[in-house]
């Protein structure tokens, strides 16, 4: 039940296949990767500024109300802060579960509650300058699902 | 007590942190004194639904009070994931 | 958009990352694996028959569905045939999506299509003797979200 | 036509697949004629709601018709996955 906040680079495949071999008993495992995109094009990186301390006690608690709420034997949070290039892995989440439906809603859960709960701002860096990048409404709105 | 500042409310006062010594009761009232000091404070303050407080690193309410608190922060809404 | 059925083993953790690299403009991966649980204890292998022809038509068949019905950048279906011992990865499903929602709800009607559709048989082996698991009713109930 | 049977039915019925010359009009017919050659057909088909059916390897209902189809499967529900 692992939380990680830094800014290397982390290997997803091998993030997943460890965090397999270790979720003891499951039949079922959920991994989400989010990358950096560009959508406008012209995209040159994207900086990811956070709150320290904050941060890792945010994702601890989502982690926790995750494991109160679904029978699970494996979950994890590895997100990366600093500057990142277009394809990047920002951050995954994955879940291990006997059956794969608490598997799939624990990973959206922590999901939803990750992008709207926890301290990470992203600024892209274009040619044409920087700019703060805006949360979404329909982000919020995921957590009424809850 | 600390007040610390991220993403383009820190860009916009200019400074990540920085120590306040402040006799408000709540939030409000510290955002109230906060915008009276300078521009840029003001500037950073102007539309508080834009804006997200934490107290001792739990989110809080701007209508919150300050009894006891050590660290407030001041960001946007968050964009992680 | 690749369905693969085979009896080799596959590294789920490399899957994923070559699918990741080829999914093109994905803000989101989402992948699932199925793997051989051992539920009442002194399982010794899981045996994996299926329909050789008509598995690959099947599973085209779901990824298709799932293609048409969201904005997938990349869709992907392994699914092992043959002998398989307890903890070793049945089978996965990648999707890749601009969004998050998009990747999560293809990926789960992947698993709840391919549960009840593609024609795979499990057989369990224990030192009691062996015997074919039974289709769950909550996995075809599981079709009529979609 | 040929006939291919998978996992429990295969099994009790000792076969994986056979060459069947047929009359049968629709899959419930021919279900009737294997349930009367002998025992363990008659035990394979012995709950059809236990069996699923597929035509030239697209799933299909007991009711649907033969005409022109080579390939008649019968197994249990699928448990893949």
């Amino acid at each position: 039940m692992t939380v990680r906040v830094h800014s290397d680079a982390f290997d997803p495949g091998a993030e997943v296949n460890a965090f397999t071999a270790a979720a003891d008993g499951a039949g079922a495992v959920v991994s989400f990767s989010g990358l950096v995109r560009d959508v406008a094009g012209g995209l040159q990186a994207m900086e990811i500024e956070h709150y320290p301390g904050m941060t890792e006690k945010a994702l601890a608690e989502i982690r926790d109300a995750a494991v109160r709420r679904w029978r699970l034997t494996g979950a994890l949070i590895v997100h990366r802060h600093g500057v990142l290039a277009p394809g990047e892995v920002i951050m995954m989440v994955a879940t291990a579960a006997r059956h794969r439906r608490d598997a799939f809603e624990a990973a959206e859960f922590l999901m939803d509650y990750l992008k709207s709960r926890a301290p990470f701002w992203k600024k892209e860096r274009t040619d044409a300058g920087a700019a703060w990048v805006a949360a979404r409404d329909d982000d919020e709105d995921a957590l009424s699902r809850w | 007590m600390q007040v610390l500042y991220f993403a383009w409310v820190r860009e916009r006062i200019g400074l990540p942190r920085e120590q306040v010594q402040t006799e408000a009761a709540t939030v409000a009232e510290l955002v109230e004194e906060l915008r009276g000091r300078e521009e840029r404070y003001a500037a950073a303050f102007a539309d508080l639904s834009a804006l997200r407080v934490a107290l001792d690193q739990e989110l809080a309410e701007f209508t919150d009070p300050l009894d006891g608190v050590r660290e407030v922060a001041f960001f946007p809404p968050m964009t992680g994931g």
